[in-house]
């Protein structure tokens, strides 16, 4: 077990990625937030977003908020389940971290290489659902509930097509491992000309738009944001969560958006490859390279987040099930014709 | 149909786009403020020499929250030969910001034009109590009643304050 | 005695829309009580719906007011003429400045008081001023309601630059208290001309951006389109009124048809109306309503005429006795006062008709067999006010 | 149900009621003004109402006034929902404005004097009646007006004083259900045949009729009036209240 080939051992190496794991988390939601949620959200709305807090650009905002949710008291109503509701932040939680263990930031920098990368992301990132339904159940509130109800049914709707969406790519690099999928794009070519490699994004395109779309519907973003419509049901299933509880389901709130960019990028955008870089080099740029396209797919998922108004539960249901998934089957189906003619 | 549904999605991002390379409209407060208009209705302030303790604004005052007190004084008469007069001597004039919905009436019925409008607004306080703002206080805002504007083009100008 | 309020005991000839669900059955389905408010974000202030839902549809739902009852009627009493007018446009406190007209004219009729041309042009510009603050305020939250963040802040920002203008003019943004009985308090100052028309032609461009953000979006459609449908014969009888009657294909505007008040007569303008009644021809009408307020509020500064501000009136004001109704088309529906005069310095009893109580005493017919997220869309389509509705 | 009373002793033809005491014309001091000219005959338009009115309620309705223009038609209680309907049917009037109660006591009669409060300005001491009269202390009334037409009508209705009773709207106008629900939780006028006639402002365990005259406005008594301090009267007028009192 090395990394970067440097073999030090197996229990090292494995306490070094899962602190590299750990730490990614809160540090790529806190960018998340930071950058999305205040800056960009604040200036398409004409405004400036903080400014005071930290000097230049009230940088220290987030990370003020997350020490002010860590002194707080965490409240569990009196008639709450108190363990489940204690342990719900904590699955959500899990979720996201495990979908991190697979994505490849470098030709040798990557946790887990496993060969079927992509199905292990998928499955795993469904594991939130649980999470949710838990804290909704558990905390005896009227309003969660609603909101859990509503969670199941729209988190389940939209697995179905954004496994689909993946189902083209892998078709069309052969293999399920990231790093495969990584190297199948540097290394493609379109139709004979491999100027740029070959980013699925290009023959993907309709993979990458319902990818987009499932995927916002999994981070219950606006416009698919009815598990936690404030103006209907008032923060959902967070509604009776306070202090460093509260906190988990932000950080995992934004964990997962980082996720699943970074997985959309790996899979669509070529991951840490760029056109002209091979060896080591592409070891030292990797990061950045992954972390500028996880910042392009990022901003097109919270550029519809601050436009859309939401939808409605039964047509949320609708759009998954009548158009979504059809698409997503037409797609494979094409993609595949086209691998067997080519 | 399908094509109207994309287009009404595109130009709801693009207005969005647009407004995000704009200036933002924010005033950061503390660093530089908005000053307000000349007519602004900050505080009401009190020209205390021409107030003859008439009590006329008390009176009018729809929340009660101006508080009067005032005595009689011999004043020696204007032309030597007339009569003493007596005038009416201000001890306490008080207006009680918290209670006061700056409607204005006030300002506008004293007939001796003792109370003016300023524009000044930062004056809030910690305690209510210190809401309550005495004579002197008044006198002070005095020095903060700008000149009242000029009025536009068509209208009869009448000597109001 | 506890009454049981309507809607609450099961009656299945009234929910023509649930003919799927097993309502009716003398068992105890368990529906769900939901309480929405007094602190709830969608219900514009303190304003309590209690919701019988079954599942997600509603099965009946009770509004519950006077969280914000000031006892208006009841001050009335006790306050002279000129205290009143500052009480008064307390009331819907977005377009506060239309509050006070009707009340205004009121006096000014039993008194057979005429304002001199110059106040009617500036009143009706003022009052159109309001329209535009209050409706903009509208279009930006209809859109945080449905779920859009975005528009709101269009709205507020906008909304700015007309607040503005009421300030430099009468140096309050909110309760601007210019109008006196017979008159306005003082004349525009130097510029505002000017400053009225940049701020127009702004609001005209705000409504472009409303335009392609928020209407022709198709999701707000679906959120909106034939959603909480009113007939107008319906919405009449409840008392609807305004731009909510308007958008059920009522061609009913108080400036235009009721009694020649202001300078509305001098201008040329349009009453806009929607055939279908539902969350989205209500917003429509007063997306078309903003921008004609809009033009009016150029029309009227353009042909201002020059002239005094105040009619001849004695300094303490005694209205003779006599009664009188006056209404006016104010931002959220007709408003109006029937003054009882006894030839006082104050009224004697003042009946205040506001548009929102009325508008707002339809929702238990309305929000019959709809869905959560509609009751949300409905609440924010028909645009009350809590003051308005309480007094 | 009160019966037919011959009018009240003041005469309440349309014109203004004659001036109470002369005007002492003196600050804030209540007095009644001269009293106004008569005001226009009604103008055709609601002349017109008023005929296809009295031919369809013929003589339910009692007294019909002018309120600067407006068609005020007072009817027999017993005749009030009969006229809602005649006013939706015949006159097309589809638009329910509002349904409140008047107490006509004088107000000065039960609070405001003996606390020297000379800011609530004084109403005329003795009980005397709007446009179109009243036969007892409390009156319904209610504005119908038509959204087709561009007119509208004010009905009034007495209402007995010791046991206070209305017929509902509810079945001609449903929009009339909170209107009498507010009537009835601040006049005390029982409305029959409302479906469910339950608190609408007030909290449930509330006793009183607020907007009685005889209910006093607790902001009023609670806080002494600031302008009772020992003062000099303002000097040009008539000493209204003298030194202090």
């Amino acid at each position: 077990m090395s990394i970067l080939a440097l073999d030090i051992g197996w229990g090292t190496t494995l306490a070094v990625k899962t602190l590299v794991v750990m730490l990614l988390i809160p540090l790529g939601a806190l960018i998340f937030g930071y950058v999305f949620l205040f800056k960009m959200m604040a200036h398409m709305q004409s405004r400036l977003g903080p400014m005071e807090s930290g000097g230049f650009h009230g940088w220290f905002q987030l990370v003020g908020d997350g020490i002010k949710f860590v002194q707080k008291e965490d409240i569990f109503p009196e008639k709450a389940d108190r363990h489940v509701m204690a342990l719900a932040p904590f699955i959500v939680m899990l979720s996201t971290f495990l979908v991190f263990l697979v994505v490849p930031a470098g030709p040798r920098i990557v946790v887990a290489p496993l060969d079927v990368g992509v199905f292990y992301a998928l499955a795993v990132s469904s594991l939130s659902v649980i999470g949710v339904v838990m804290a909704g159940w558990a905390s005896a509130n009227k309003y969660a509930l609603i909101s859990a109800l509503r969670a199941t049914g729209q988190l389940i709707a939209y697995e179905v097509p954004l496994v689909l969406a993946v189902v083209g790519v892998v078709i069309q690099s052969g293999t399920m491992s990231l790093q495969g999928i990584v190297l199948a794009q540097r290394d493609g070519a379109i139709f004979g000309w491999d100027g740029i490699g070959h980013p699925f994004v290009l023959t993907q395109i309709v993979g990458f738009t319902l990818f987009i779309v499932a995927a916002q519907a999994e981070l219950t973003q606006p416009p698919f944001d009815m598990p936690v419509a404030e103006s209907e049901i008032v923060g959902g299933y967070m509604v009776e969560y306070s202090g460093f509880r509260f906190l988990l389901f932000f950080l995992a709130e934004f964990g997962t958006a980082f996720a699943f960019a970074a997985l959309a990028a790996t899979l669509f955008l070529g991951g840490w490859a760029l056109p002209g870089v091979h060896g080591g080099a592409a070891d030292a740029f990797g990061p950045v390279v992954v972390l500028v396209k996880v910042m392009f797919v990022a901003f097109l998922m919270f550029w519809a987040r601050f436009t859309y108004p939401r939808m409605r539960e039964d047509q949320l249901q609708a759009l998954a099930w009548k158009w979504l998934i059809p698409i997503a089957l037409v797609n494979i189906l094409v993609t595949g014709a086209l691998k067997v003619v080519f | 149909m399908v094509m109207r549904e994309v287009k009404g999605m595109l130009s709801g991002l693009g207005v969005t786009l647009r407004t995000m390379f704009e200036p933002a409209v924010t005033v950061q407060y503390p660093h530089e403020s908005e000053d307000p208009p000349i007519r602004a209705r900050g505080v009401i302030a009190l020209k205390e020499e021409s107030c003859t303790v008439c009590m006329l604004c008390c009176r009018s005052c729809p929340d009660w929250c101006i508080y009067i007190e005032g005595h009689k004084e011999k004043r020696p008469p204007r032309r030597e030969g007339g009569r003493e007069r007596t005038a009416g001597i201000l001890d306490r004039f008080d207006i009680d910001y918290a209670l006061c919905m700056y409607c204005g009436i006030c300002v506008e019925v004293c007939p001796f034009d003792a109370l003016f409008w300023s524009p000044e607004f930062e004056y809030c306080a910690t305690d209510i109590r210190s809401l309550l703002h005495d004579k002197n206080k008044l006198g002070d805002w005095m020095t903060k009643v700008p000149e009242p504007g000029p009025l536009e083009s068509g209208a009869q100008v009448k000597g109001k304050k | 005695m506890t009454v049981t309020p309507p809607g609450f005991e099961v009656d299945p000839s009234l929910l023509r829309h649930l003919d799927g669900a097993q309502i009716g059955v003398e068992l105890d389905n368990g529906d769900m009580v939901l309480s929405m408010g007094p602190q709830h974000p969608a219900t514009h202030g303190t304003l309590r719906l209690v919701v019988r839902l079954d599942g997600e549809r509603v099965v009946a739902a009770d509004p519950v007011i006077g969280y914000m009852h000031r006892g208006y009627e009841k001050l009335t009493e006790f306050r002279t003429y000129p205290q009143v007018t500052t009480l008064v446009n307390r009331i819907d406190w977005l377009s506060s400045f239309a509050n006070e007209v009707p009340f205004v004219h009121a006096a000014e009729k039993l008194m057979e008081v005429e304002a001199p041309p110059r106040a009617e042009y500036i009143r009706t510009a003022l009052t159109e001023l309001a329209r535009v603050a209050t409706f903009l305020l509208f279009l930006g939250e209809m859109g945080l309601q449905v779920g859009a963040i975005t528009p709101t802040f269009y709205g507020f920002r906008d909304r700015e630059y007309v607040l503005n203008l009421i300030e430099g003019a009468t140096g309050g943004r909110f309760h601007p208290n210019f109008n006196r009985i017979g008159g306005l308090k003082d004349d525009l100052p130097w510029g505002w001309v000017a400053e009225c028309r940049s701020a127009m032609r702004k609001v005209l461009d705000a409504c472009d951006d409303f335009e392609d953000l928020v209407l022709g979006n198709p999701i707000f459609e679906k959120r909106t389109r034939s959603i909480g449908i009113i007939p107008a014969v319906i919405g009449a009888s409840y008392g609807v009124s305004g731009s909510n009657l308007r958008a059920s294909g009522v061609d009913w505007d108080l400036r235009r048809d009721g009694e020649p008040y202001l300078a509305y007569r001098d201008l040329d303008w349009k009453v806009w109306t929607h055939p279908d009644g539902d969350s989205f021809s209500r917003y429509w009408v007063r997306l078309q309503e903003t921008r004609e307020s809009a033009r009016m509020v150029l029309q009227l500064v353009d042909g201002l005429p020059s002239g005094p501000i105040m009619a001849k009136v004695p300094r303490v004001i005694k209205v003779p006795p006599g009664e009188v109704w006056v209404s006016t088309e104010n931002p959220l529906g007709e408003m109006g006062y029937y003054v009882v005069s006894k030839g006082s310095t104050g009224p004697f009893r003042v009946k205040i008709r506001s548009a929102s109580f009325s508008n707002v005493s339809i929702l238990p017919w309305l929000l019959k067999g709809c869905y959560v997220p509609d009751v949300i869309s409905i609440l924010a389509s028909l645009y009350f006010i809590l003051g308005d509705i309480d007094r | 149900m009160s019966d037919e009373q011959p009018e009240g002793a003041r005469p309440t033809a349309d014109g203004g009621e004659a001036g109470g005491a002369a005007g002492s014309g003196d600050g804030i001091e209540a007095a009644v003004a001269p009293s106004a000219p008569a005001p226009p005959a009604l103008a055709e338009r609601e002349a017109g109402l008023l005929s296809r009115l009295r031919a369809d309620l013929g003589d339910g309705i009692v007294e019909d006034g002018n309120a600067c223009g407006g068609l005020v038609v007072r009817v027999r209680p017993d005749m009030w929902r009969r006229a809602g309907e005649t006013a939706r049917d015949k006159l097309e009037c589809d638009y329910l404005s509002f349904l409140s109660g008047i107490d006509w006591a004088p107000a000065s009669a039960f609070c405001g004097e003996g606390r020297g409060d000379a800011s609530t300005p004084q109403q005329p001491s003795e009980m005397d009646f709007g446009t179109a009269g009243s036969a007892g202390r409390f009156q319904v009334f209610a504005r119908v007006a038509s959204t087709g037409r561009h007119w509208g009508v004010t009905f009034k209705c007495d209402v007995d004083e010791e046991d206070p009773h209305a017929e509902s709207w509810v079945p001609v106008y449903p929009g009339a259900d909170w209107h009498e629900r507010e009537c009835w939780e601040m006049y005390g006028i029982v409305f029959d045949g409302h479906p469910a006639l339950r608190h609408l402002y007030l909290p449930s365990g509330f006793e009183g009729h607020p907007l009685r005259k005889d209910f006093p406005l607790l902001a009023r008594e609670v806080k002494p009036w600031p302008g009772l301090v020992d003062v000099e009267p303002m000097p040009e007028a008539a000493g209204a209240e003298g030194g202090g009192e």
